[in-house]
């Protein structure tokens, strides 16, 4: 009941102003497009945009964003189940944080594009590739960020759990992971977000389909309406994920969000 | 000098010697043009550029111009012809059992996601009697198409006669000969990479298109004739590339500008029955409107030299 | 002596590096707590009270000299020994009868059912029957202190170590928790090491009150308290006590007038 | 002097591990390289790599990296100065929070190819849409870490600033933000990863030069050792910002990282 | 009375909603704290007493009845009021000697070189010369809380609320900080809201006890101590404050034996 309860006005009320914000916005780009007669293969009016949705059917729509949707979520999912034993081995010992920290920045740092002839030849061309693309342009805020957080722990907290000798797996767990639930949060706000990002780019180096193909190829094909029209669905995919962590952070960590104090 | 804004519809490279071979051996300063070249990153996207008059005139598919056309009625118009052919080919290793086109049924093909060749695909093997039902396609990065061919992750892959020298290369190194079907030879009759201008430009400075046409005309036959040098030029003006390499790459792309079509209609030129038979292979390819467009609009023949 | 004492200091020093140069918080410390012996530490602030209790506990390793636990050295916290420390240190997202059952979801995994009926009984002893299930930023300063005192008792040490816990109570709680903890020592018998400021306290409940001098700190008095067993409210104002505390403060006094 | 000390300190004593490391890696991938018999346009050996490095000289090299680095930090420290004011705003209003998170989302999840073609219409050719692309992938991190950093700080240090009636700005510059040190660094050093990435696909969609121009070009060129020798520079480049992040936190804000408990 | 009290407390009531219920924590609270007048709270933990001060520091809004500092309605934290936190709530990345200056830079912006002396000064009076560069987690429980008063006289402010600001300091320390505390208050008059639990404290230092029963806190007692100013060490023997004590302690037992 109470948790119902949570969900509920956690989703409802702050959906009022954002609406507000976007349809004010999409007014002022009708009118800034129909005013200055901007050409709509530059931008498209938001009407014109609407004109885009029906290039497809709905099932093929669904095809993309599903597809898209599904190698975002493996791709975020998985890269949170290896970056918190990373994190936690970064945060536990100086000598694998000096070690391996200079190996992920590495792999932070490599354009997918230039790897992706590997990938493909290592991996093949399904969704396992795509997922590894996902993967690698989504950890790095999840590892950087979680290892701060679980070494911001008051040291007296510490304290007490090295005076109990707990298992240190148990401090990680009960007072370390707890502690850096807000740094966590916000790294998956920013990597969910990524995910969404990490799965375009991974259609557009192998893909058949999805919201990144299906953006890219309408554009190639000079479809400009069509492909403004998949950057929407996009945008409102990548949105609602974000809004989900939000949520989640919500409804099962009401204690990690700061409360404004004024 | 007069300034134009050249445009790419991709990187420098042997395909592109012309521009290069214009500026480096001097032709369009001798024809009064002081002429930047701007990179692209696609036909779509040189075609924007044209229409939003960020460059002048440039190389795109002439394909692309036609579906721009057809779908925002973009200012931009074709002046010449480059390639008279489809750059389009299947390749395959010898001894993978793919020697003409109708061999690719049932054989796994890989292409890049986003290549013009892909909307051409069905109707070339609708020319030999297949479907795309016919095949296994994977779409892969451009680049890891050649190490999918050669480690044998594919039977053949779709790529562009502009890279045989390359893709040839790659197979050497693994003690393999490649097998290039092109798809013209399977029937794909069409025109491909061309110079389009943007209107205003057309308008505003028609002498001066004029002159650039004829100097970048002269600067094919340059590289027709003189293909080392034609490289150089583009090595010395391009540090990043060797001569050897864009050489090769030249010679490739060659085959597209300089042959039987060119010997029958004349370089550069733009006959309406060929251009019709391409829009109508645009149009069946990228499933537009046939009535949407009619082609003759989109050109301009009054730049090429000779032809008034 | 057979068995060794519950703790033992031996020559203890100890320095702590900063950014800007060292201090001296102990030195040469040497004395003996038997076992099951209750003995209060007084001492000015600053002299390293806490600092004591924090290498009993094994948090921290002596820069020289020894402390013995059980006749074994200390290198790492141990099981028998309890801890309130000086701040509360309460789990701010957990509740109260959590951060209560937290030694024992901390140390084995997992709370029984007897072990939060205890937890809610030790609530009840510091009276905080009714706050079970609030967090501990809706407490105040001394309710949370009570709480970290009924989890230091949670897990029944042999040795509990206790920096100050009353410092936050009004003197009448002060008393009944006084009370409270001589009722617990009494019927499970176990070694205190209690630090406090108030004299009057250490004297009701201690059998032994150790002073220490300012910074660096070092024992300048150890001596017995001479007040008998049971003791309850009506010993703070017997006349004994009152001259024992007039002494304990002169000593108190002195080395800083020195 | 005891600044001196310290940077010396900081970026000397780490050095040596990594190196290692990297040292062995490198050997490891040789020796696969070699054994497997791998092509090099798959995955070139590093000494085979080394050979890509004398395509062009060194004049072109620094070109190329400077207009890579030069591109990156201008869209680092862009973003950081808008990423600043945004996020105290975010923190200090709940409704500009409601109504402007949303529109964050949709900037950061829209993929830069989609939008290339109006960027590079509206700003010319110049720098400007390759720094603007730079900070639009990099702002993201900076914006949800330091707002979640400026709303996590003690309820009783707010309680003191509001008790001196101090003037709110101050609260946020002499109390959130100190307060938020950990949280901002940790999205620095994410987010300088992500400049470079940035400027990398600014290169992709718009440029004539830097490092990501002459991976991609080198790639679709078919010089895959050359495009290996431009990605390791780039990785390098990379490396060196993050390591000047994190020598910048440890030399001017030690507080700020917290010590290995054990 | 022309002045209005520089205090005034009229029919005040505080409730805190929480995820798990109401808790009323002062109800119909009334008194008045005329200028200059030093007067000490006594009650039961967790009776309302920090809630109390957090009302006059405009900290808090009351749920009902009203709070009115020199006769206006308090609606916000005003420049002439100083607070000694019952947490010390120092600066963990400034030196002690900027976390005495901090009022000056938060509200002003700048540290003057006078403002620097003060705040030396300050700190040798709290007894924490040679720690002035020193970080707050260097410092023992009870520097950091003398560190906070300190912090608190920086601004030499009219009303002074301190929230049990000796609780961890030793009995000497707490004396002669009681005193050097007089010694300020008699120098510049300031009106003083010290909430306590020693009950010789509050008898040594004041003018007026308030002794508040358990919460929901209301104030059973209001009565002034009848010993001379000015006052030392010597008055803290008297018989007469003796007597005193004893009434304050029984009125301090009665409610909870009630
Ligand atoms: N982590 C530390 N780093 C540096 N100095 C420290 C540290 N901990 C304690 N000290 C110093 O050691 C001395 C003793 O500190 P300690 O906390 O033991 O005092 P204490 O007797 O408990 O005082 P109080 O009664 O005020 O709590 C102090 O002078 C303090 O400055
Ligand atoms: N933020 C809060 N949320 C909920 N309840 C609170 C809050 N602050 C205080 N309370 C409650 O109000 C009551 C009074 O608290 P307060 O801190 O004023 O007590 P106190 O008299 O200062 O006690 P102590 O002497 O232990 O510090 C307590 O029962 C406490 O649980
Ligand atoms: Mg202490
Ligand atoms: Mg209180």
């Amino acid at each position: 009941m109470s948790t119902r309860n949570a969900i509920r006005h956690a989703a409802t009320a702050p959906a009022v102003l954002p609406v507000a914000t976007f349809i004010g916005l999409l007014i002022l780009w009708e009118l800034a497009c129909r005013l200055f007669a901007i050409p709509s293969y530059v931008l498209p009016s938001p009407s014109r945009i609407m004109g885009g949705f029906g290039a497809v059917d709905a099932a093929r729509w669904f095809a993309h964003v599903w597809s898209t949707f599904r190698v975002a979520m493996m791709g975020f999912l998985l890269s949170i189940v290896i970056s918190l034993p990373i994190a936690i081995a970064l945060a536990r010992s100086e000598v694998f944080s000096r070690a391996v920290y200079p190996i992920l920045v590495v792999i932070q740092s490599t354009p997918v594009v230039a790897i992706a002839p590997i990938i493909i030849v290592v991996m093949g061309a399904g969704d396992l590739p795509r997922v590894v693309i996902t993967c690698l342009i989504t950890f790095f805020p999840l590892v950087v960020s979680t290892t701060t957080g679980l070494l911001a722990t008051p040291p007296e907290l510490i304290e007490l759990s090295r005076s109990l000798r707990a298992p240190v797996w148990r401090e990680i767990t009960q007072i370390r992971l707890p502690y850096a639930v807000p740094y966590i949060f916000s790294a998956l706000k920013i990597s969910v977000t990524l995910s969404v990002i990490g799965a375009v780019v991974a259609e557009f180096v192998a893909a058949e389909k999805g919201l990144g193909y299906f953006i890219q190829f309408s554009t190639s094909m000079f479809q400009i309406q069509q492909a403004w029209s998949g950057l929407v669905v996009l945008v409102l995919l990548s949105l609602s994920l974000f809004q989900a962590v939000n949520l989640i952070q919500r409804v099962f960590f009401p204690w990690s969000i700061a409360r404004q104090s004024r | 000098a007069d300034a134009v804004t050249f445009q790419l519809d991709w990187l420098p490279g042997g395909d592109k010697a012309p521009i290069y071979v214009c500026i480096d051996q001097g032709f369009c300063e001798q024809a009064g043009l002081d002429v930047t070249i701007n990179g692209g990153r696609g036909s779509s996207e040189a075609v924007t550029k044209l229409a939003t008059g960020v460059s002048d005139i440039g190389i795109a598919d002439i394909g692309a111009l036609m579906a721009a056309r057809a779908t925002e009625n973009v200012p931009v118009t074709a002046v010449m012809s480059v390639f008279n052919k489809g750059p389009h080919a299947f390749y395959s290793l010898d001894g993978n059992g793919i020697e003409t086109a109708e061999d690719v049924a049932g054989k796994e093909i890989a292409t890049s996601p986003f290549t013009s060749s892909n909307v051409f695909l069905p109707l070339v093997l609708g020319e030999v009697g297949l479907s795309e039902d016919d095949i296994a396609l994977t779409k892969a990065d451009p680049g890891a198409l050649g190490p999918m061919l050669m480690t044998g992750a594919v039977d053949g892959i779709i790529a562009w006669m502009t890279d045989v020298s390359r893709y040839t290369g790659q197979a050497e190194e693994v003690g393999k000969e490649i097998v290039v079907i092109p798809w013209s030879d399977a029937g794909l009759e069409l025109y491909s990479a061309s110079m389009i201008a943007s209107d205003s430009f057309l308008a505003e400075k028609p002498d001066v298109a004029r002159r650039f046409v004829e100097a970048y005309k002269k600067s094919i036959e340059f590289s027709i004739e003189n293909p080392a040098e034609a490289a150089q030029s583009v090595a010395n003006m391009v540090p990043e590339l060797n001569a050897e390499n864009v050489e090769g790459s030249l010679r490739d792309t060659l085959v597209l500008i300089d042959n039987e079509v060119t010997e029958r209609d004349g370089l550069g030129v733009l006959l309406p029955e060929r251009l019709a038979a391409t829009w109508a292979r645009v149009a069946e390819a990228q499933g537009l409107d046939a009535s949407a467009l009619d082609p003759e609009t989109m050109v301009d023949r009054s730049f090429l030299p000779g032809t008034m | 002596m057979q068995t060794p004492p519950a703790i033992s200091f031996q020559d203890l020093g100890q320095c702590f590096e900063t950014r800007s140069g060292r201090i001296e918080a102990l030195r040469g410390v040497e004395f003996d707590v038997v076992r099951h012996e209750f003995v209060a530490v007084l001492g000015p602030s600053g002299c390293g009270k806490s600092t004591l209790l924090r290498l009993i506990a094994g948090l921290l390793e002596p820069t020289s000299g020894r402390v013995e636990v059980f006749g074994s050295s200390v290198k790492e916290p141990r099981d028998d020994v309890g801890i309130v420390f000086q701040k509360p240190t309460l789990l701010p997202w957990a509740t109260i009868e959590d951060n209560v059952c937290f030694p024992a979801r901390h140390k084995r995994g997992r709370v029984g059912a007897n072990e939060r009926t205890r937890a809610r009984d030790l609530l009840d002893m510091v009276g905080l029957k009714g706050f079970e299930k609030r967090l501990p930023n809706e407490l105040s300063g001394g309710m949370q202190q009570r709480v970290g005192i009924a989890r230091a008792l949670f897990m029944r040490p042999d040795i509990l170590l206790m920096d100050e816990p009353f410092s936050a109570l009004d003197a009448l709680t002060r008393e009944e928790m006084g009370l409270e903890l001589l009722r617990i020592w009494e019927a499970e018998p176990k070694t205190v090491l209690f630090i406090t400021h108030s004299i009057s306290e250490a004297v009701l409940l201690a059998d032994r009150v150790i002073v220490m001098s300012a910074r660096p700190g070092r024992v300048i008095e150890d001596i017995k308290v001479p007040l008998p067993r049971p003791r309850g409210l009506e010993t703070s104002n017997a006349q004994v006590m009152n001259d024992f505390s007039a002494h304990l403060r002169s000593l108190l006094v002195a080395p800083r007038a020195a």
